[in-house]
């Protein structure tokens, strides 16, 4: 941890008379309001249908949110979660096997993809408790790679070929088959996922940031972490999950190819890109990644080239992320103009 | 609930929804949908659907230089006539990845793009999560790939641009029978994966159409060191080793090793053609040992050494081998949108199952396909039966088409 | 016949553990010096392989001067990156790991563009093979497991016996009482990257000609290192070089009896399940919070 | 006012060791409710190793801890610290980025049932001014103070004060007094490691003499300064100092 220069005799003089403490003043989570309102917006505004590139991409950004918020819940912890695929899979594959075997009621369906994956977290969540740093991203690394190789050497889940043909979700005796509502699904889902992790740290987000913040001292002032960091394991395989059926669901197919492990590195990428102070974060950086890599796809044999250098630059320059530059900037502003006097103060006080 | 324990100090809301909804929204800009005559802007785009990076990036950029080649030469040429329109041929890029997702965004960006005539995907896979887009929306496919359901009458615009197994594999294990008199046993070797699978399959019914019982073993995809799995093989070694559709760079190692670990029995590839790499893998044709493979084309003839160094004169450098292989589908599928002023798929669609297959550089061949896929959707060409024997190449045409 | 497939396995597994470790080794010193998770560590250990191939075919060199040029190079541009790419965000420990990432990717991108996506012709020069009592073993692996071991002593010869390697210790084991003691991490960690470069680099030239030689060994290269450094346990080079000739060994054994993606699957499932019981690994030390 | 027998805090020949080094060698002591006891001893005395050890912080090697007559040893801190026994940090340890508010918050919330009101602790440390300022961009001495105050908030029965005075400036000092005397006051047992002499004069009725991980002297605090072995324990000694026989009481 960089250590901390003084460079400001005490701001402490006997002639300021203490302030009253002002009662706490609420502050408005914006990060998390924007969100729910622009997926409320998508889930409600009529879109021009015939446009079916912006169609897609919409879809192809909310199907993946999910595995950019798994990422971001365990990012509160300060641990890179490299995983995410792993249960995107089980829950792709669990919603596969309820659509071919049970039933395609959607509600069903997107139960499957919650419950199946939050399940299986906790013995993989027991394992990654006690690690911490590089250490935990590797072991998620690895986690990956077994969950994908059992895929693969598992013949009732069609081994190498996957599971084709799946049902699509209905409601009630509506079939949600054609592209625009299955991009209306994907918003709904997206949402739910959203709301889920908003939910989680709003509960325990006081947890996770003095977690994050300085474990030790958290734990001497009585906080119990463990349950904190499988509740965070767990509700990050929930909404990988999530996503995991919006990718079935778009491919009609669940196949071991859409888990690979380097895409798991793709949704951290995401995270660290937007940034991870609020849900925000990871909701712009899901859309900037994936309308930049699609747009660089057409640029044919050197897309790969752009998104690499797109990673380094904003890795350079913007080390909290988009919304995390934007929000320390705002942060300095506003407490430069409330207390002019400690603006020379350069304390670096977000702590990595 | 109170949300005081959340709160961040965000960004001001007003910039940040603004650019979320900028971002989400500028995907659109959807161009004309597709003409019957005359052309947008003086162009004709083709949709190219393909892995130009990853590790499919041989095969994807292969069949990528052929409709690029095929494309130059109409537009040195003057372009498509469409009606009283000159229109010169544009291709429009997508780079799949290798992956479901990005081919399913792929095919959506494309025929909202207006480009309903497209060129590819390469991999089994990528046809699945395409195929359905596709068909909603009436685009016409000329697909690379092996998968058993890459055309069938249900899907009436898709085309299969190289001649697959199933067109192939049974002259082939015919001849290989006849090359090697005292082979009984033939062990296939291929990828863990959906491709290699497919292939293996297929060539297991072949060889035993030629009295040949054949085994599949399969490795772990992104295995580096084969010396392992080649002992496992060896333990009861096969009259024949048949690498199927494995990828280039591994079917070099498998070669290399078997023949150090004392293998000297016939190595064959009774599947997607990629000679040229394999030796530069192996290092060199005399460290094939007995190779037999299926040669899609004659790479030595005239014609197709005229085409690498029209090629190299016009982009540079030399094509990839491959490119070869799909020269042909790419010349008739233009001649298909010349021919009938239109990019309307259906309309092409109808033209090009007409067309007769004779192509100037890699000679004639059928529309075929029928009694593996039920339709007549894929070029079949006569091809070879290649043989290396210590470096020296053989090569003995096989007619399919009876041509 | 049994022992004799067991005996050949070991043989070949020797061969994969030895340049498993070289690759471990250097991917485990740029995390224990710099804290630095490297994705293109991968990258490093292909281009070691096509800056070899062109030192010999471009530049006509014979494959030993070319190998050691190419690791050489592949050091420099280890170097480059980290004063460039990773100095300015060494603390950060997200960022850093995207900018390798980006890293990798345009590397991957940059050699296909330049030597195509197919593989490369390059031959190991030494082609003959040694067979007795039904055994086969190939001299390039008996080299390969030479010059692995000679790399793996130059390097504990370095860490443990030069002032350089001193300095490397103490960065990594705390790096701001280090600083403090005057040891420059603007010297230090160019340093560390760019051994850990050429050491990869050196595996690749090595390796690649014996094996294949395409863009696309760079990610199977890093899925190795990630597993061979976690068994060993972070930053301990001892525990790195021990779990790759014991994962090279187990691969070479399993791939002799198993087919599919069996043993790729028992060999992580073990690994995960050895974390269970020493979740630092064979022989990492207890992690600061990194 | 517990009146139980049991005192608040009592070890019984604690120990820990970490591979051959000892840290802390068979240390037995006990803090009544109410009472007030210093730790002394040189650098490397083992003095933070006790602190970590009766906290959680660090598993004892042997001996146990007994927390109002409740056998709490090896169990982690936060159990302890639910259980009423808390400690405070050498190093000042704040949530650097979190407000001086928050970080109050906090230490109430984690501290569930057991947190009390700290209003005049806050008075005292003079944090009202700060109240809104990220705790790590107080100046030293303030950041130590919120760590003290955060420490009472979780309401202890028991607090170990790790050399609370180290880094104050002189005018902050004497807050530590009136702390510890508003703690004790409330029934709290207090165990303060330190180095300044004053202070522990000034608040210690009883200390225990600590040198390489045994109890060297315990008792009444002018008596134990005066004794030779321990000014030689702290000055050094002619011979060297490994197998000195301390007179441990009631080993």
């Amino acid at each position: 941890m960089p250590s901390q220069t003084e460079t400001v005799t005490p701001v402490l003089t006997t002639t300021t008379p203490p302030r009253r403490r002002s009662a706490p003043r609420p502050r408005v989570p914006w990060g998390e309001l924007v969100v729910v309102v622009v997926l409320v917006l998508l889930l409600l505004l009529p879109l021009p249908a015939n446009d079916l590139q912006l169609v897609s991409q919409l879809n192809h950004v909310v199907t993946v949110l999910g595995a950019a918020l798994s990422v971001y819940v365990m990012m509160r912890l300060k641990l890179l979660h490299f995983g995410v695929p792993a249960f995107m899979a089980i829950g792709a594959y669990a919603v596969a096997l309820t659509g071919l075997h049970l039933t395609s009621n959607l509600v069903v369906m997107v139960l499957a993809s919650l419950v199946v994956p939050a399940v299986a977290a906790v013995p993989f969540g027991l394992i990654t408790m006690r690690l911490r740093g590089t250490y935990f991203a590797l072991v998620t690394f690895l986690i990956g790679q077994v969950v994908y190789l059992l895929i693969v050497a598992t013949e009732a889940l069609g081994g190498t070929d996957g599971l084709p043909g799946l049902p699509a979700p209905t409601w009630g005796d509506v079939v949600l088959a054609d592209q625009v509502t299955t991009m209306r699904v994907g918003v709904g889902v997206a949402l739910l996922a959203v709301l889920l992790v908003i939910a989680f740290t709003a509960v325990s987000g006081r947890a996770l940031d003095s977690l994050r913040s300085n474990e030790v001292l958290a734990g001497s002032l009585g906080l119990r972490d463990r349950p904190v960091r499988l509740g965070a394991f767990v509700v990050s395989a929930a909404v990988a999950g999530l996503s995991g059926f919006l990718v079935v669901n778009t491919l009609t197919t669940a196949h071991p190819s859409s888990f690979s492990v380097l895409s798991g590195v793709d949704y951290v990428a995401y995270v660290v890109v937007g940034g991870w102070g609020s849900v925000l974060g990871p909701a712009i950086g899901t859309a900037l990644l994936v309308l930049l890599t699609s747009q660089f796809a057409s640029e044919g044999t050197s897309a790969s080239a752009l998104l690499g250098g797109l990673l380094i630059l904003t890795s350079l320059f913007l080390q909290r992320g988009l919304t995390g530059t934007v929000a320390h900037l705002v942060a300095t502003v506003r407490r430069r103009r409330s207390d002019p006097r400690r603006a020379g103060r350069n304390a670096d006080d977000d702590e990595r | 609930m109170s949300f005081r324990s959340l709160r961040r100090s965000t960004a001001t809301a007003l910039a940040t929804a603004a650019a979320m909804a900028a971002l989400t929204a500028c995907g659109g800009g959807a161009s004309t949908g597709s003409t019957t005559a005359g052309c947008a802007d003086g162009k004709v785009g083709i949709g190219v659907l393909l892995p130009l990076s990853g590790s499919a990036a041989g095969f994807g950029q292969g069949i990528r230089q052929a409709m690029e080649y095929a494309a130059s030469e109409v537009n040195s040429a003057g372009g498509l006539t469409m009606g009283d329109a000159k229109c010169t041929v544009e291709l429009v890029d997508f780079d799949t990845k290798g992956s479901a997702e990005q081919a399913s965004t792929g095919i959506n960006t494309l025929i909202s793009k207006g480009q309903k005539i497209i060129w590819g995907p390469n991999l089994s896979h990528e046809v699945t999560a395409v195929q359905p887009i596709a068909q909603r929306n009436g685009a016409l496919i000329m697909q690379a790939s092996y998968s058993s359901k890459g055309i069938s009458p249900q899907q009436p615009l898709n085309f299969a641009m190289v001649t697959t197994p199933s067109g192939f594999a049974n002259p082939m294990a015919k001849w290989v029978a006849a090359a090697y008199l005292d082979a009984r046993t033939a062990l296939i070797v291929v990828p863990d994966n959906e491709g290699g699978r497919d292939t293996a399959t297929i060539d297991t019914k072949a060889y035993a159409g030629a009295g040949i019982t054949a085994t599949t073993t399969t490795y772990a995809p992104g295995t580096t060191d084969f010396a392992p799995f080649i002992g496992n093989l060896l333990r009861n070694p096969p009259d024949l080793v048949d690498l199927a559709s494995t990828p280039p760079g591994d079917s070099g190692v498998i070669i290399k090793q078997l023949r150090q670990a004392g293998y000297d029995g016939p190595i064959g590839r009774i599947g997607g053609e990629a000679t040229s790499a394999i030796i530069d893998a192996v290092g060199s044709p005399a460290g094939l040992g007995d190779f037999y493979y299926y040669a899609a084309i004659d790479s030595e003839a005239r014609p197709v050494q005229d085409y690498f160094a029209a090629f190299a004169a016009r982009f540079g450098n030399p094509p990839l081998t491959v490119s070869a292989q799909a020269l042909p589908a790419a010349r008739m599928l233009l001649h298909a949108i010349d021919e009938t002023d239109s990019t309307d798929p259906a309309v092409v669609a109808a033209a090009l199952e007409k067309l007769p297959v004779d192509d100037p550089t890699v000679g004639k061949g059928v529309w075929g396909g029928k009694d593996f896929y039920g339709i007549n959707h894929e070029i079949v060409l006569d091809f070879f039966a290649g043989r290396y024997q210590d470096g020296q190449r053989t090569l003995t045409p096989l007619s399919v088409t009876g041509l | 016949m049994v022992t004799l497939t067991l005996t050949q396995a070991l043989v070949n597994g020797l061969a994969l553990g030895a340049q498993y470790a070289v690759l471990a080794l250097g991917f485990s010193l740029v995390f224990g010096v710099l804290n630095v998770i490297n994705f293109a560590h991968g990258g490093f250990y292909m281009l070691g392989g096509y800056f070899t191939f062109s030192a010999m075919s471009a530049a006509g060199l014979p494959y030993v001067v070319a190998l050691l040029v190419g690791a050489l190079g592949v050091a420099v541009v280890g170097a480059v990156m980290e004063l460039v790419l990773i100095e300015p965000i060494v603390d950060n420990h997200e960022a850093t790991l995207t900018v390798s990432l980006g890293f990798f990717l345009v590397l991957t991108a940059g050699v296909t563009a330049l030597y195509g996506p197919d593989p490369v012709p390059v031959e190991f020069p030494v082609s003959s093979v040694l067979r007795f009592g039904g055994l086969y073993i190939p001299v390039a692996r008996l080299i390969v497991i030479a010059v692995s071991v000679a790399a793996v002593a130059a390097l504990w010869f370095l860490l443990y016996r030069t002032k350089y390697g001193l300095a490397l210790r103490a960065l990594s084991e705390n790096r701001e009482v280090a600083t403090m003691q005057g040891l420059r991490p603007r010297t230090f960690f160019p340093l560390a990257v760019a051994l850990s470069a050429g050491l990869a680099a050196l595996a690749g030239g090595l390796v690649t000609p014996i094996f294949t030689l395409e863009p696309v060994v760079a990610q199977t290269a890093l899925m190795t290192s990630f597993v061979v450094v976690v068994l060993g346990g972070l930053g301990s080079l001892v525990g790195a070089a021990g779990a790759a000739v014991a994962f090279g060994i187990a691969e070479a054994v399993g791939g002799a009896y198993l087919s599919g993606s069996l043993t790729q699957l028992l060999l992580f499932a073990a690994v995960l399940a050895l974390l269970l019981v020493r979740p630092t690994g064979l022989a990492g030390r207890r992690l600061r919070d990194a | 006012m517990t009146t139980s027998a049991d005192p608040a805090l009592r070890t019984v020949g604690l120990s820990k060791s970490f591979g051959g080094v000892h840290a802390v060698r068979e240390v037995s002591l006990s803090v009544d409710a109410g009472e007030v006891k210093g730790v002394i001893g040189p650098n490397g005395a083992g003095k933070t190793s006790l602190v970590n050890t009766i906290s959680g912080r660090e598993k004892p090697s042997r001996g146990s801890v007994f927390l109002e007559g409740r056998d709490v040893t090896g169990r982690p801190p936060h159990h302890l610290s639910r259980a009423g026994l808390t400690r405070s940090y050498q190093h000042s340890t704040v949530f650097a980025e979190a407000s001086v508010e928050e970080n109050l918050a906090r230490a109430g919330a984690f501290a569930g049932r057991r947190a009390v009101d700290v209003d005049a602790y806050i008075e005292l440390a003079g944090l009202d001014a700060v109240w809104d300022a990220t705790a790590g961009s107080l100046p030293y001495g303030q950041r130590k103070m919120l760590g003290l105050v955060m420490t009472l908030r979780t309401g202890p029965s028991v607090v170990l004060l790790d050399e609370p005075a180290a880094g104050l400036e002189s005018s902050e000092r004497p807050r530590i007094d009136h702390m510890v005397e508003r703690c004790a006051e409330g029934g709290g047992a207090v165990l303060i490691v330190e180095h300044d002499m004053d202070l522990i004069r000034r608040l210690c009725p009883t200390i225990l003499v600590l040198d390489s991980g045994r109890v060297l002297a315990e008792g009444e605090t002018g008596e134990v300064l005066a004794r030779a072995d321990v000014l030689e324990a702290y000055l050094g000694s002619a011979e060297p100092a490994t197998e000195r026989e301390g007179s441990g009481v009631g080993d």
